[in-house]
Parts: C-alpha cells; structure tokens; sequence
C-alpha cells in the first residue's frame, strides 16, 4: 500500500495513535478533546501518551456534554484551531447530531464560505462481548447523508494512520469511523507521516467473478470470505470504499461492468444506508449496459442484541457473505463452508473490556 | 434506635442481598459466562437501598448500566436478572440486554439505558404520566455524578420542577465519571445550590448514613405523593471497583487506595450487619445466599434465545 | 380516495388538526406537547383550538428542550400514554437524535417486548421565503435507516388525517413529516376518523412509459411534470410510497416492470436516502428481468441557500422532472417545458411568515 | 453625567443605527424585496450597544437569529447585511443566510444560527481558541431567555467556567419565545443565582439602565481579559414588535399594549437621544441615515448570485 520505507508492522490503535501524534507535532493549532482522552487507558490505547507529550492544554477530557462540547469543538475550529474531538461509541454522535448537522456541516456554505471548520471527530464502532443496542451502531450513512460533512472509515492500521493524518490536514469537518474489532489487527504502517487521499476506493484483491464492496471491518470479513470462494473455484474482485463520503463510486462501477455482479457488505443496516447508495450508483450507472446482479448485507433489520446466539445471526459474516456471494454467482449453488472455515482470528480473541 | 429495627433489617438484606450478588457475578465473571460488560456499584448499595425502601409496588424507579442494585432494590426479579447477564431466554429482556438495560416492567424497574444520562427525561416522562392519570405514585430516577453534566438534566429538572411532577431525582455522587475526577467535569461542587435555584428541596449527604437517607427519601415520597412536587438528593460516595469488569483497580494510579479507605471503614454492609441481631442476620444472609445460589443455577440451565428469535420484538 | 360519505375540501393543516382532534377524543391517553402548541397561532393552524378543546393538562407548550423533551414524552408513552410531539421544524429533530435512535427506536426490542413506546412526533419541513439552511430539511431518511422507527410523509390532506390517525393508534414510535408548502392545499377528506395503512404505497396516476416515484411535497409537482409531460405524449405513472418507513417496494417494482423506467423525486438529498433506497430495491428486484433506467432528482447536494435565485436551482420543480422524465423516455428527447407550464400555484402563493 | 459625554454619543449612535435600520427594515418589508424572515429586537437595541461599545475589532460577538443589532454594534458591514437581507451576492454571505444567519468574519461577528441555543457553545469554542493561542480577547455572546432552557447552555457554562474562558454569557430576557410567556418554561426566575452557583459573577438588570449595563460590562470584559474567566450577565428587557415579521401583534391577545407602555417610556433610544446636545444629535442622526439610504441602494443595486454558483461554498 505504501513506498515509503521505515514500515512496521502496528497494531491499528497505534497506527490510530501515531497519525494524532504528527499531526499534533505537524502543526501547533491541532488539539485533542473529549471524554477520557488523557486517562490511563487513553481511549484504548488509541491517546495513550499523548497528554505527556503535548500537555493537557492540548489534551484534556471534557465533562459529560457532548452536545456543548461539539459546538465548542466547531468553534474552535471557526477560530483557527484544529480540533480532533473523540467520542469512544458512534451511538454517542447521536446527542451531537444538532451540532454536526446543523452547524459543522452548514457553516462554510450558509456564511458565504467566510469561515471554515477544520473539524475532526473520532468515534469507534463497539461489537460483540454484549456491547448491544447502544454501543454497537455504525452510523456512517446518517452523515454522508449531509453535504458539508466528510466521512471516513479506515479498515486497517496503514489507512487509520493516513485517514487521520488527512482528516486533519482537511478544512472542513471529517468524521472518522474506527471500528474496535479492528483495533488489535495489525498492517504495515511507515513512521513518517502520509496521507491516504479522500474519494479513492481501494481494490483489496482482484476478480473476475463477483464484486464485493465491503465497509469498515467488514472488509476483513470479505477477505477470509473470498478465500472461501476462491477454493471453490469463484474469484471475488475486493474493494475498500475507505472514504464513505465522499464516495468513490467510479472504481465500483468499472469493477461491476467487468465482474457483472455485485455484493456490498456494509457495517451497518441496509435501509437507506451506503450500501444503498452504492447499489443505486451501479443501477444508474451509465457504463454498465447489462443488468447486473446486486445484493446487499449488513446488520439484521433489528436493533442489536446483547447476547451471542442472537448477535451471531445479526452480523454479516465470511460465512454469510461467501453464501451470498455464490448464490450471485450461481443461484443454483448449494455450497456452504463450514463454521471453523470461517471463524476469524481477531473475533475469536476478542473479550474485552469495553 | 429500637423503633428502627424492623426497618434496619429490611435494609440490611437489600443491601446485603445486592452486595452478594455483586459479588457473585464478579466472582462468576472470569469463566465468560456472563455475556455482558458489567458495572458494579459495590460500596454504594446503600443509597438505592434507602431510598427505594418505602416505595410501593406501583411506583417507579430508573437507574443506570450500573442498575444491579435499584433493579434488586425495587424487587426486581433477580432469576431473570441474573438470566439476563448469562444473555439466556430466561432473562429479563430475554437476551436482548445484558447487564446494562435491565429492566422489570411489573416490578416499576423502568427499562436503564448505557447512554449516560437519557434515563433521566424517560423518567420524568413516568412522572408525567401519572400526574396526567391523577394518579399518586411517585418515580424516584437514579443518575451519576457525571449524568448531571448532560444537557438532559437541567432541562429535565426545569420540566419537573415547571410542572410540580412526582420525582426524587438522586445523583449518586462517586466523584468519578470512568477515571476522570469530577474537578476536571464540575466548575464547582455546588449541585445542590444550583438545584435548589428550581424552587425544589435539594440536599447534600456527604457520608454513607443509610438512615438519613431512609428519612429523607421518605418525607420527599410522601410530599411528592401530596403533589408538591420534585426533590433533589446528592449522596457522596465512592466506588470500589473499576469502572466497568469485576476488579478493583486501586494501582493503576488514577486514584489511591488511601480515600478509599476511609469509605471501607464506613462500609453500610458492615456496619449494619454488626448492627443486627446475630440471629436475625444469619437468617437473613442464608436466604440470600439461597437465592443468589438458586438464581446462578437458573441462569446456568436457561437456553439461550434461537437464532429464529432475532426479528420478535423490532416493533410492537 | 375515500369511499367514506360527508367528505369536505379541507386545508392540510385543518387535516392535521382534526385528525390530532379525533385522535385525543378517541383515546383519553393522547396529549399533544410542543413548543407552542398552545398560542394563537397553533403551529400554523394544525393545533389550534385544542388547548380550548382538551384544556392545558392535555395540550400544553414546553420549554425550549427539544433533546428531555422527547425523553419525557418516551417515558409518557412507555407509561400507557400516548403522546403527540410536535416540532415546528424537521431541522430541530437534530436535537432530538439521541432519545430517537437510542430510546424510543429501541425500547421494545431491548427490553425484550416488556415495554412499548407509542409516540407520535409531528415534523414540518420548511421551504421557500428564505427558510435557508437550518429550517428547510427533509430529514426523513435518517429515520428510516433505524429498525423500531416508522416514518411516514403525507402528500395532501386526506392522507394527513389518515396517517395521523393510524400513527396515534400504532404502539411503535412514528414521525409523521409534514410540509409546510403542502400547509394551504385542499383536499377531501371524510368528517369521521379514519385511517390510512402504514406501509402501502398509492398509485397516484396510471402510466406506460415512466414511473415516477415522488415524496411529501414532491408528489405535487410531479402531478404538474406528467401534466407537461403528457402533452409531450409520455404517460407516466405516480406513485406515492405514503410511508417512508416501512416502505412498500412491491407496489413500485410491480410499475417499474411495467414501465421500464423509474425517476425518483424526493423532497430532500439523495446521498444515501430514501431515493437510493428504492433505487436500489428495484435494481435488486427479482421481478425486474431487464436493465432498467432509474434516475433521482431531489435537494442539490449543498446546503439550502436563502435567495430564490440559488434556490431555485436547490430543489426539483416540475421542469426539472419533466426533462428528467423526458430524457429518460428518450434520450435525445430536447423538449423543456416554459417556466410559465410549470409554475404551482401554491408555490407562487407562498410568503410567510414561518 | 458629564464625564460620560463621548461615550454617550457613541452609544446613542449605537441604539439610533440599529434603531434605524430595523425601522427601515419593517418599511420595506411589505415591498417584498427582503426575501427573508426577519427577527426585529426594537427596544432591546440598548444591550447589545451598551455591552460590545468596549470590545475591540479582534474580539468576538455572537448573536442570535434576531442579530441585526449585535452585528451592527460589532461594526459588521451594513451594506453587506442590508444586501443579504435582500438575497444578494453582494451581502454578507453572498446570499446564502438572509436576516438569520448574519457573519462577519472581519469584525469578529461569528456567524450566528436560527437554531435556538446553538451558538452559545460555538462562542465558548472561540473563547477556547483564544485562550489556547495565549490572546487577551473577549468573546461576547448573546441569547434570548428561551435559549438558557436548552441544555448547550448548561453544559456551556459549565465548561467555560471550569476553564475560565474569557466570555462573557449575556441573556436578553423579553419573557417570550414566540408568544410563550417566561412562567410557562422557566420554573423560577432565579437564573443569576443558578448562574453564580458556577463560581462567576453573575448579575441582573431589570431596568433598561444602559450605563450600568455599559459599566459592569467594562469591567468585567476587562477582568476577563486578565483570565479570571466568565461572567453571566441577565436584561429584563421587551420585544416591541411580533416575533418575527414587521408588524407589531398587541392585537393578537397573548399580551397587552398595557406592559409594554412602561417599556416605552423607559426607551433608551429616546432618552438617550434627548439627553444629548441637540446639533451633536442632529449630526449622528443624519449619518445615520445617509448610511441607511446607501444601504438600501446598495442592496437594491446589486446583482443576486448567479445559479451557477449554487455549488460554491459546500466544501471548503
Ligand atoms: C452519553 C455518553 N457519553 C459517554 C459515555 C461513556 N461512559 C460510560 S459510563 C461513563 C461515566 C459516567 O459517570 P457517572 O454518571 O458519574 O456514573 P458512574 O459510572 O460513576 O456511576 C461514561 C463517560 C456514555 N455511555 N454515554
Ligand atoms: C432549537 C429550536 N427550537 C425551536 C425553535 C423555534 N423558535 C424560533 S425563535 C424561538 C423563541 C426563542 O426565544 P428566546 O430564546 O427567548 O429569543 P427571542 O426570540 O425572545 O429573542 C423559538 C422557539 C428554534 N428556532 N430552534
Ligand atoms: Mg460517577
Ligand atoms: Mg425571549
């Protein structure tokens, strides 16, 4: 991914980490806030030492508001500071939906672009171990949804570097979406500071049968999902969005044109999401002539349960998604891989805590 | 204190019984079979206890995800709670919640919620409802010390107070939000001040004294039920263990194990259990551990929900 | 519509108004809550004369706390009442995200059936006369990405009786979206109360060539472009989905076999909407064997514009649908409507105040 | 009063501008030109003259959707509010924000939203910024009283006050939002005691005294300065025209002419004018209207954005 040199692998929290670090280091106005930053835990690892080496000044927690602390986070933006401003659950986003929506998204356009919000806001996707209805929502489409905002969703450790690097570098309001399953994988990531570019899909792996456009942790989900199908002879074309706003649809139409089929797997539920606007863009696609073959997954149209025999149902998996997949290729296919085929190392180390 | 004996007892097992079950569940924690984050209020269970004691059955109590004891307090049914935490059928929302939404809904346990501080309006919300149906119950909301920080409270406090409505709102004042200490969230420690400001009682109880709790509580309940409207509590306390998981976590430096002694030599549990006749205690600590015995065993031999269930309960 | 007798033209907001009416005097639990709901000016009229009607304990203004107040009307309804929540603005629902999404969405699922949550929240979307950015959203699709929501959007005044009605009587909590431009227009609708289905999507005009698939006030100016384009000769077929959520795909795939062609006309942005989503149903659809040609028009994708002269590039009208509709019959089609075909009447009516 | 000579023409010309120009903005109304709602603050225009007259060009003020008078006194432009008031390119936000969302970036005016609350956290986040870059401005944001019932407000004050941010917190109380009366949403008047339970100087007037308004803001715009952190500041004041529109609306029953005759009496723009020499008056006053009549011109004579530029500004 990168030809940069000085690579190591990292684990995602550090990559996380290590991006806030330089662009704190890169420029003075770049600041971090929010609940828990600078304690011992320093949001999973993900702030740990950064208080020590930027002071609390430029690290400190805030009292529980997040609604206020988002307009402070804006203003301060408004006023020439760059705000990186974490949340550790997306659901939370919901009590600053007034603030993102209404303000951070709006301001450059509604004040004749006189002021810019160079805004960033962290927020990470909980899943399993019982972390249930609200700790557990990948909200991402609610935000494409509104012009004026940005939003990311880094798969990896080398794009959470480079997404956040980028993020903050941007001049207008970019919401990162981490996802916490993802936090211990590990991926190749230079020391040096990169940025991954914004609106730039990424093929993951090649394919000539099926397309699969997956999101956030899926995307891992759909690798070990593709390696089931390649043993049975189906080669599935990978591709990462990274960006989910702005979207990149481009890459996916030209990959669907060639595959003529399509699978999107979204961390997230389907009704008005992504993953439908994704479909859509390939529907209404002037370069793909043949009607092509779509199916979307994502979460169950539930809200999300606390215990196992009902989580497991809930989410895509590499078993779900390598069903679905082969059926687009072949409605007449039968084939299933087996649970232990399809168990993913990281999901199965996961205990948390939170 | 004769004339408090009966209710001493009746106060030692709900904090006794909560304390037990406290401790079984971070006794049980490590064998993963509790499917669930869990938040334990041990060294608190006094405040839920005292308060909730003279409620009726109709009335209602909101706590939070760390709602084990006002779930228990208000006679929560602790099979289905501790079903719950195992993620089993059995549970009190049938798996669907874990430890953090429990809920009773014949018990008058309103449904918690893990976002801090959206229980508080939901229970004003109840308060509403019965004045709206002239009825005398009361509602007593439970919330941390970092909850009152939410936008949500002040505006939730303002509408109780316009509106005269039946509610005890009650900040359990552990001074730690997570690890961050309430100097870093609070401009000033005057809560109840400001409280006072809506034209409501509001007092401030700086030690763990269950009865003046118990005293408080109830007159309040009993104005309320007159219709006179909201009151406002503050209990000081402190929490023994880590924010969220079975351990204490005293060095990992955030806080000392110094203040916290000073709380363990005041320990309601303690004291109240010394308090009792011996007889009398041994007693009431049997039936407690038979109940917490029975309700591991349920919880161990309840099914989970079938993959089949995903879809019941989307909408009514 | 209707085969109801005393039916009367009434005005959309005196639709609202007798169906809140008969709703409150149907059921003894019903109250309605609101900033203002109260004053003489009754939300535009939709509210007036029920303070005097139900007294103050029933029908009563708040304090501006739009984010206790939905938790206090959840508790309400969780508690056997069934409350009507009124917002003057759909902006202002931004406010409300977090009780939405996170409490009343998800109550009865996460409680495990031991709780309903009957709420009524009723949400007007502005537009026109310098509404701007903060007073002009269509926001209904963020709502329909979350399960345990129901939204619905009445194009005309029966319809806004009809689903006032039913969404009072559901025991799940719905968002009924008004328009304020739709506030004056007539329509009949019956004296009694009555219902109309969640989760039906109505025909509005039958068709051959084109379907188009048009939202709240979008329903109206679609009328006006299969108007034009009629004279041109192309018959096209309206349908309205009436509930945004659940959404009858069926009836809109069922058409769109038929005609070949679909154009989606929603009052609000596409990214990740409503559009995409029936966009993307059709495109998946089994039924649908050929390659169909789908568009989508709604809000530009910026924020809403004060002036009418970048205003009226903002939104869809009956031109803009009727070239879309066009085109898509034909492709080197290069009729255009005058303005003057297309003006609306209502719209020319339209000068505030709010 | 000698001694307050100067600045009494500076504020008179202050209250007479603002005065002026909503005057002239009710006038042209009906014409239709102004293609946007507009929100006039006649007889409130003293407070904000009176609180920003010591503020510097680098320091901050935020308004509310009602902000003519807070953007005037800041020395926002008037030819580009008035053009923006009229949808054009030449105005403020080239036609993008009409009357409810003034800016001028140039003059410290931070653009303000028809959002209700709102911006009161967006103001603390400017205070912040400047605290963070080690500057000695001010911030100054105002609200209406409806405004202190949402929770950014609470959790705004907090905030600042923990930080000892340099903002100044400024309530416009006209006892209405829309046409609900103060009793129906607030439980009790006694904001500045709530205010001082933060720990900052908190203070109410409850006369149109603009010296003393004029005074206590000085003084502690100038603590602020030095990093003693906020202050909160509460004006009993009242709103002589309907809620939004030109008109006045004492005919439409929620209140009577009766309570307003008071306040008129009291008029700052009166007295403030009679109390000044008569050609120093008859000076300002024609400035000001030459200023307005270029406004007007300059408005009407300039071209709207074209449709083409629809697309400018989404991203930055
Ligand atoms: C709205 C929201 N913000 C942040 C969190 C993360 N969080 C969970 S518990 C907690 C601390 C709450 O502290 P307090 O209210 O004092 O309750 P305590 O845990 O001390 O009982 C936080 C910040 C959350 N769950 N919800
Ligand atoms: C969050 C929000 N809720 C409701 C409204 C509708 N609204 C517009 S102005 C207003 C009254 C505000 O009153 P106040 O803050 O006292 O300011 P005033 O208009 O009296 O200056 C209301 C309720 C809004 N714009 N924003
Ligand atoms: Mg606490
Ligand atoms: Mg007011």
């Amino acid at each position: 991914m990168s030809t940069l040199d000085n690579n190591r692998l990292l684990k995602y929290y550090e990559a996380v980490n290590e991006g806030c670090e330089q662009a704190m280091q890169e420029d003075d106005s770049v600041f971090l806030m929010g609940l828990d930053v600078d304690d011992h835990k320093g949001i999973q690892g993900s702030t740990l030492g950064l208080v020590d080496k930027f002071g609390p000044e430029r690290v400190f927690t805030t009292p529980l508001s997040e609604d206020a602390m988002t307009g402070v986070a804006i203003g301060a933006a408004m006023a020439g500071q760059r705000p990186i401003h974490v949340h550790i659950r997306m659901d939370f986003l919901m009590l600053c939906m007034n603030q993102l929506v209404n303000i951070a998204a709006k301001s450059h356009y509604m004040y004749g672009g006189t002021v810019q919000v160079p805004l960033v806001v962290r927020t990470i996707v909980g899943k399993s171990w019982g972390q249930g209805a609200q700790h557990s929502q990948g909200l991402h489409s609610m935000f494409a949804h509104i012009p004026g905002l940005k939003i990311v969703a880094p798969s990896n450790a080398y794009d959470a570097k480079g997404l956040m690097i980028q993020a903050v570098r941007d001049n207008n309001p970019v919401i990162v979406m981490e996802h916490r399953l993802l936090y211990g994988t590990e991926a190749y990531v230079p020391k040096e500071p990169y940025s991954v570019e914004f609106g730039k899909s990424r093929v993951i792996k090649n394919g000539n049968d099926i397309t699969i456009v997956a999101i956030s942790s899926m995307v891992a989900e759909a690798i070990k999902a593709a390696e089931l199908l390649a043993e049975q002879g189906m080669n599935a074309e990978i591709i990462d969005p990274v960006t989910i706003s702005p979207l990149d649809s481009t890459t996916i139409e030209k990959s669907v044109k060639k595959t003529g089929r399509l699978l999107i797997v979204d961390n997230a539920w389907l009704n008005c999401g992504i993953s439908a606007e994704i479909s859509a863009r390939v529907a209404e696609s002037d370069i793909i002539t043949q009607k092509v073959k779509i199916r979307r997954l994502g979460f169950a149209a539930t809200t999300c349960p606390t215990t196992p025999s009902l989580e497991n149902v809930f989410y895509p998996s590499p078993k779900s998604i390598a069903i679905a997949a082969s059926l687009l290729c072949d409605p007449s296919n039968t084939w299933e891989p087996t649970e232990q085929q399809c168990e993913l190392a990281y999901q199965k180390n996961f205990k948390g805590p939170f | 204190m004769n004339e408090y004996k009966p209710v001493d007892v009746r106060l030692y097992e709900k904090v006794a019984l909560i304390r037990r079950v406290e401790e079984a569940i971070a006794e049980i924690y490590p064998s993963d079979k509790i499917k669930s984050p869990v938040h334990l209020a041990i060294g608190q269970e006094y405040i839920c206890a005292a308060i909730i004691e003279e409620l009726l059955a109709t009335d209602y109590v909101c706590g939070t995800y760390r709602g084990h004891g006002v779930y228990l307090a208000k006679g929560g049914d602790l099979n289905a709670m501790m079903a719950e935490l195992y993620g089993k059928k059995t549970g009190c929302a049938e798996g669907r919640a874990g430890s953090m939404h429990l809920v009773d809904a014949k018990q008058g346990v309103i449904g918690m919620s893990a976002v801090v501080g959206t229980g508080i309006p939901v229970a004003v919300g109840h308060a509403l409802a019965i004045k709206q149906k002239k009825q005398n119950d009361v509602v007593v909301v439970f919330m941390g010390d970092g909850a009152t920080e939410e936008g949500c409270f002040s505006e939730s406090i303002n509408f109780a107070a316009i509106h005269k409505l039946p509610i005890l709102f009650v900040c359990e004042n552990n001074q730690l939000a997570i690890h961050e200490p309430i100097e870093k969230r609070w401009a000033t420690p005057k809560i109840k001040e400001r409280m006072a400001t809506y034209g409501i009682p509001a007092h401030q109880f700086s030690e763990p004294d269950i009865f003046s709790i118990y005293d408080y509580a109830k007159t309040h309940i009993e104005r309320m039920r007159q219709g006179e409207g909201p009151a406002f509590m503050e209990c000081i306390t402190h929490r023994w263990s880590e924010h969220v998981g079975p351990n204490e976590d005293y060095d990992q430096g955030y806080r000392s194990i110094e203040e916290s002694i000073a709380w363990r030599k005041k320990d309601v549990f303690l004291s109240l259990g010394q308090s009792l006749d011996p007889e009398v205690r041994a007693m009431v600590d049997k039936r407690i551990e038979q109940k917490i015995a029975a309700a591991i065993d349920f919880a161990e031999n309840s099914p989970f929900p079938e993959p089949e269930e995903l879809y019941k309960y989307v909408y009514a």
